[in-house]
C-alpha cells in the first residue's frame, strides 16, 4: 500500500539561500561627530540574493567585509533608491580601516540578517519613544524615518558626539555635560514623571544604559524592544558564535522583547568574545562609553 | 500502519537515542544553553563544538559562508579552550538528551589533556575529529588522517576516558574505510563520517580574492552528500568485511528525512546535522524525525535500526 | 567601455581560443558532428570524450544522474576504441574550432598506444585524464594520482605527440600541486583541473540501493565548483612557486561568466564546461562568452588574460 | 562606474533539474500480444520533480530503472489519473526482466524527456495520418488519443501482432500474411494514391519504414514528424551516446521534423551500439523486425 499524503520530498531542501558578499562602491564619507562617520554605498546589482538592502527592517544587520581584513556586523542606517549607508564609530581596527576609505573603493556586503524591531499599528505615533546612545542611534534612525511622530531621544556625553542632528531635528537630546539639549542620562528623564507616557520603548545603545529603560519600562508596564550586540562570525545562525542564553543574536535577534529579555541573566551582565569565552560587560550606563558594546 | 507505530530509535555503544538526529560539532554547540534548546527542539542528541586545550581565536571573518550547492567554513577552532569549556558544560548531565562531548589537539598528547579535563563534565560519549581541512596545525593538515596517527590519537585519547570515543574522518582520504579500521584499532567504539569536504574555495570577482579569511575551508551541506553516503557507505563495508561491529555515525549535507534514510541504508546508526539548521531552522531535527515516520510508514517499516547498511549490499 | 570592446581569447601552449570556453572531455564529445556543433555554439575549443586502445562498453545504466547540487557519473569510458576513433575524427582538422583528443590507458603503453593512433588524426593537443574516480584499472581506481604514475604516463604519451599535451588531475587527491609538477616533469605542456569529485553516490531508497548501476560515480556541477576553484589555485601557485609556467584549464562547476571569471582569478587559462551544458543547454559557450564581456564592461577589464591569477596572492 | 543592465547574475545556474529515478509499483500486467504486453503502474507520489507522467507529451519517453539491472528508454503508451503504462517488446535481457515483473514489484522512472510530437491546431484531423509497427504503435497511442479523427495505420507480420485493436477499432490495419486488415505493408498503401489525402503523416517504427514514409511524404509535399530510436546512455543530453549526425536523439529528438530528417544522413543507415560504434541498419522495411531498432 502506497500513501501519498505527507511524503516531503528531499529535493525540497537540497539548496541554500547563498550568503556571499556583494561589493558596492563607497560614494560618499560623511564624519558625523568626532569619531563617528557615515559612509554611503551606491547599490550594487539587486539580482544578487546574498545582499538585499531593500529588505532591510529597522534593527537587522548587515555584514560588512573589508577584502583581506575582516567582516563585522553593522546596521543599515540610511537607505533610498539613491544608495544606502552605514554609520561607523571608530573604535579598533576594523572601523578605522572602514573610515579611512576612500571613494571609489569596494566593500562587500552581505543581509540583511536577524530579525529587526517589530512594529504595530495599534499603538499612537506620540506613545512610541526610541532611546538610543552612540552607534545604537544608527538603527533607531530608520526605525524613526518609519515612525514620524513618535519620541527620539538621543544621549551623548558632549554635543559634539551628538548623532544626525540635522536629520532629525525633533529629536529630544541630552548631555552629559549638558552643552546641547538637556543636562543628564535619558534614563534619568525616562525613570522620572515621563515614563507613563509612552506605551512602548524602543532602544539601542550601552547594554547597562538598556537594561535600565528594560527595568523602567517592566515598573511602568511599558512594551520595549532592545537591540543587542553580540560578537559575530557567520551572522546566519549557524557558528553560535553570538548566542546569549541560549539565544542566537544574528537569528533570534538582534532585537529581543521584554519577555525574551527576561531569560537572559546574561543581558547587561556578560557576553562573548572573539574565542567564545565568557566576558562581563561595564556596569556604567554611561553614554560616554563610546559603542553599546563595551 | 500509522505514522507513530515506526521506532525510529537507535543505539550508539549502549547508548540510546530517541530519534538518529545528532547535532554536528561545530554547529551551535558552543554552549549548554544551546545544548537545552537544541534538546527541546527534538534532536535525538547534541554535539559541542570543538574545544581545544588552550583558548583559540579562530580565523578572521568570513568564516563561514553559503552558496547555492553547500556552504564553506574555515572557522580555524576558535573556542574557549578545554578549561573555559569544563566550566561551560560543568551541568551537562542535567540536559535532556545524549551529549557528546569533542577535542581536537595538534598532537596526541594534546587530544588527551583536552579530553580528560572536558570529560569530567560526564558527556556520554566524545567525538575526536582527526579531518579538519582548514586548520592549520590540526586535521588533515597535521597528517591526522593517516591510519597510523589515527590509531595513535585515538589510543592517547581512549586512556583517558571510559566513555565510548568516536573518531570523526575526512573524506578527502583515499581508503576512509582503513581509517575506520585504525581508530577501532586504536580503541574507538564508532566512527563519525565525515568532517567538511575539500577544502573548497569561493572567489570574489569584484574583490579579486577569496571570499572566506583563511582563503579556503571545507564544504558541507548538499554539495557533501553523495560523498559522504560512499564514505560511510565504504566504511560500513571495510567494518563488515573485516568482522568488526561498531556503530557509524553518518554526517554530511542530511537535511530530510529522505537523506536520513539513505545515511542508514548506507550504513549508519544516527546521522548528524550541521548546514541543515541553516537550511531548516532548529526545527530540522523534530521534522527530519517526522519525516522518517512517514517514510517508515510508506515503506513499510517497523524498526529504523532494521535499515542499517540495507543499500549496503 | 562598450562589451565588445573587451578582448576575451586566451592561450594555451600557442594555441588561440577566441573565447576560454572549452566543452569538457566525456560530454557530447562523440563524435564530429557533434563537435562541429559546438563549434558552431561559440566554444573557444572542445575536447573529445576519452579514448581507450579498444573499444569499451563501460557501465551499465544508470550511469549518469543529476541531482539538485551536481551530478554524478559512472559511465565507465564507454568508447568504440582507438581505431573507430581514428575513423570518427579522421577529418577533425576540418572542425573551425581547435579540438583536444582524450585518450586513457591502464599503463604508460595502452595510454601511448592509443594517443599515437588518435593523434594522427591531427588534434591540436592531448589531453590525459588520470583522475577517474569510477573505473577500475584506469585513473585514481589504478593508483595514477602519484606523482610518479603522473610523470611516467605522461612521459610515455608526450614520446608519441609533438602536439601539447595535457595531463587532467583528479581533486581527490591531498597534495594537487605536485601532481602538476610531476605532469610538467613528464614533458606536459599544461595541465586541465580537474576531474569529477569523490566519488559520490546516491542512495534510492524504496530501492534500498545506490543508484547509479556501478554503485557510485564522480561529483561534478556546482558541489565540485569550490574544491576545483581551490584546486586551480593550489595548482597555479604550485606552479609560481616552482618557478614552472604553464597554462591550466579550469574544470568544475563552471556553468556562468561569473563562475569562469572565479576561475581565470583562481589561475586557470581556459575554463572547461561539462555538467553545464546539462544546466543550460549548448548555447552555454556563447553565453558565458557573453557574460564575461559583460563582467569586462563592469569591471573593467580590457583582456581577460590579464586577470589570470588575479586572486592568487 | 557601475552599470547594472544584462549582468548575469552566477546564482541563477547554481543549480540542476534532478533526475534520479522514482520508484513506481506494477499494478497489471496485459499481454497485447505473443511477444508484447502493457505494464500499468500506479503514479508515485506527484512532488518528485525528476519523474512528471502527466507532463508527457506523446513521443516523449521516460528512462525505465530496474534496480541491480539497467535502465533503458521507453515511451509511456497509457496514461490517466489511475495509472500510467508501457508497451514493451520482448527482445532481449532487459525487456524480459520488464515482462517478468510481478504485481507490486516497483521499478524507477524518470523524465519525461526529449521532444515530442509537434501538433498543429490548423491541420484538419482528418488530413493527419499517424503510421506505426510494432512497438513503434506505443507513441502513437497516446497522440492517437490526443488526436480523435485522424488516421491510425498499423502494420503487423500477423493478426496475432496487432496492438490495441480494442483500444483503437477505427485502426487501419496491415498485415503481411493478409490475416487481418489488408495484406501487405503500410508504406506500399501509401506510396499508391492515399498519400495525398495527408497533410502530415507522423510515424514510429522500423527504421527502413519510416525511411520510405519520409520519403512518400517528400514527393507529396506532405510534413512529417518521425520518431527516432537510437542506444541511449545518460538520457538527458550529456553523455552524446544518442548522437546522430550531430543531433541528440534524447534531447533534440527522439522525434525529428522532415527538414531535419534531409540533414541526417545516418536515417536509416546508420546507429550506435553500447560502446559508441557505428552500425548499419538493416535495411529490409518490413514490420516483421520486431521493433525499429533492428
Ligand atoms: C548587530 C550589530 C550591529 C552593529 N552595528 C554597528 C553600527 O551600526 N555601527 C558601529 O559602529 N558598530 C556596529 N556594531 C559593532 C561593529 O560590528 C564592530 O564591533 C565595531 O566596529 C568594532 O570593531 P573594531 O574591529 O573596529 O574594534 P575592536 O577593537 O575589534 O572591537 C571593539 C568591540 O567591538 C566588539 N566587536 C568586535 N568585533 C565584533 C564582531 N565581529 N561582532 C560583534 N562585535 C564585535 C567587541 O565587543 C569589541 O570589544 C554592531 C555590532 C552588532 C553585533
Ligand atoms: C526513445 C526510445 C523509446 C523506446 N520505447 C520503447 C517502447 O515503448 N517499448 C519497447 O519495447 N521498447 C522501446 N525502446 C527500446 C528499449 O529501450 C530497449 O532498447 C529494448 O527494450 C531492448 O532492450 P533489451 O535489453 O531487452 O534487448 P537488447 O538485446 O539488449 O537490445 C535489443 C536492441 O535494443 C536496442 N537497445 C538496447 N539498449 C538500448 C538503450 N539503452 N537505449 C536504446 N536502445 C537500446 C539496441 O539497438 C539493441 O539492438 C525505446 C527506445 C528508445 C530509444
Ligand atoms: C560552521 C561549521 C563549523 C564546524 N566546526 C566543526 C568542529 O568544530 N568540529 C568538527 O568536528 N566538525 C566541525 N564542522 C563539521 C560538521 O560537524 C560536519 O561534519 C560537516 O559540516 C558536514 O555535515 P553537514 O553537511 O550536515 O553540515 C563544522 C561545520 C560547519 C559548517
Ligand atoms: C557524463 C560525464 C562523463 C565524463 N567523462 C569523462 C571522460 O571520458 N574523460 C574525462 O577526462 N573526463 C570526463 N568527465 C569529467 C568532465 O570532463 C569534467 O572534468 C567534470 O565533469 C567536471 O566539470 P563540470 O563540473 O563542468 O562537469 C565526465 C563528466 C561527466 C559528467
Ligand atoms: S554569529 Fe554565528 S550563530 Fe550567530
Ligand atoms: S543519451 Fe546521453 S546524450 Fe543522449
Amino acid at each position: 500500500m502506497i500513501e501519498r499524503e505527507n511524503n516531503t520530498s528531499a529535493e525540497q531542501f537540497n539548496t541554500l539561500p547563498p550568503s556571499c558578499p556583494v561589493m558596492a562602491p563607497l560614494v560618499e564619507k560623511k564624519q558625523e561627530t568626532p569619531r563617528m562617520l557615515s559612509l554611503l554605498f551606491e547599490i550594487p546589482d539587486v539580482n544578487q540574493p546574498s545582499f538585499l538592502p531593500f529588505n532591510n527592517r529597522p534593527g537587522q544587520f548587515v555584514m560588512v567585509w573589508i577584502p583581506g581584513m575582516n567582516e563585522k556586523p553593522f546596521v543599515i542606517s540610511y537607505l533610498s533608491r539613491a544608495g544606502f549607508g552605514i554609520t561607523v564609530m571608530v573604535r579598533g581596527d576594523f572601523s578605522r580601516r572602514l573610515a579611512e576609505l576612500k571613494e571609489g573603493q569596494k566593500v562587500g556586503f552581505r543581509g540583511p540578517f536577524g530579525r529587526g524591531f517589530s512594529q504595530y499599528n495599534e499603538i499612537p505615533r506620540e506613545r512610541i519613544a526610541m532611546v538610543g546612545g552612540g552607534c545604537g542611534m544608527a538603527p533607531l534612525s530608520l526605525l524613526a524615518e518609519s515612525l514620524p511622530g513618535a519620541s527620539l531621544i538621543q544621549g551623548a556625553p558632549s554635543e559634539k558626539d551628538i548623532l544626525y542632528l540635522d536629520r532629525f531635528p525633533n529629536q529630544i537630546v541630552f548631555t552629559e555635560d549638558g552643552s546641547c539639549g538637556m543636562e543628564g542620562l535619558p534614563t534619568d528623564w525616562l525613570k522620572g514623571y515621563v515614563a507613563s507616557d509612552f506605551d512602548m520603548i524602543y532602544t539601542c545603545g550601552p547594554e547597562p544604559m538598556m537594561k535600565s529603560i528594560l527595568q523602567i519600562c517592566r515598573k511602568n508596564n511599558i512594551s520595549c524592544q532592545v537591540a543587542l550586540e553580540r560578537y559575530m562570525k557567520c551572522g546566519i545562525g549557524v557558528c553560535g558564535q553570538c548566542e546569549c542564553d541560549g539565544y542566537l543574536v544574528c537569528k533570534d535577534g538582534p532585537v529581543f522583547s521584554d519577555s525574551e529579555l527576561l531569560n537572559m541573566p546574561s543581558f547587561g551582565n556578560k557576553k562573548r568574545d572573539a574565542a567564545g569565552q565568557s566576558v562581563s560587560i561595564s556596569s556604567q550606563a554611561s553614554s560616554k562609553t563610546s559603542c553599546k558594546t563595551n | 500502519m500509522s505514522i507513530d507505530q515506526m521506532d525510529i530509535s537507535t543505539q550508539l555503544c549502549g547508548i540510546r537515542l530517541k530519534n538518529p538526529t545528532i547535532l554536528a560539532s561545530g554547529i551551535l554547540g558552543l554552549s549548554s544553553a544551546l545544548l537545552e534548546r537544541i534538546a527541546g527542539c527534538g534532536a535525538g542528541a547534541a554535539t559541542i563544538k570543538s574545544v581545544t586545550a588552550v583558548e583559540r581565536k579562530g580565523h578572521n571573518n568570513p568564516t563561514v559562508i553559503a552558496y547555492e550547492a553547500g556552504m564553506l567554513n574555515a572557522v580555524g577552532y576558535s573556542n574557549a579552550g578545554s578549561v573555559a569549556a569544563q566550566e561551560e558544560f560543568a551541568e551537562v548531565r542535567s540536559i535532556p538528551l545524549p551529549v557528546f562531548g569533542s577535542v581536537v589537539g595538534q598532537t596526541p598528547d594534546e587530544f588527551a589533556t583536552a579530553a580528560e579535563r572536558l570529560m569530567k563534565c560526564g558527556f556520554d560519549a566524545l567525538e575526536i575529529p582527526l579531518s579538519c581541512p582548514h586548520t592549520p596545525g590540526y586535521g588533515t593538515l597535521a597528517g591526522h588522517g593517516t591510519p597510523e596517527a589515527t590509531e595513535r590519537i585515538a589510543r592517547a585519547v581512549c586512556a583517558v576516558t571510559d566513555k565510548p570515543v568516536f573518531v570523526k574522518l575526512s573524506p578527502n582520504v583515499p581508503a576512509i574505510g582503513e581509517l575506520a579500521l585504525a581508530a577501532l584499532e586504536g580503541g574507538a567504539g564508532g566512527v563519525t563520517a565525515v568532517n567538511s569536504m575539500g577544502p573548497g574555495m569561493l572567489i570574489d570577482i569584484e574583490a579579486a580574492r577569496p571570499v572566506l579569511d583563511f582563503g579556503f575551508g571545507g564544504v558541507s551541506g548538499p554539495a557533501l552528500r553523495p560523498v559522504a553516503l560512499r564514505c560511510v557507505y565504504d566504511v560500513y563495508k571495510a567494518l563488515r568485511n573485516a568482522g568488526r561491529k561498531a556503530p557509524i555515525i553518518g554526517v554530511g549535507g542530511v537535511s530530510s528525512g529522505e537523506h536520513a534514510m539513505q545515511m542508514i541504508m548506507a550504513g549508519a546508526s544516527a546521522v548528524g546535522i550541521g548546514t541543515a539548521v541553516y537550511q531548516r531552522g532548529v526545527s530540522v531535527f523534530s521534522e527530519i524525525s517526522n519525516e522518517l515516520k512517514h517514510i517508515g510508514k510508506r515503506l513499510n517499516i517497523a524498526h529504523l535500526e532494521d535499515m542499517i547498511g540495507a543499500a549496503n549490499d
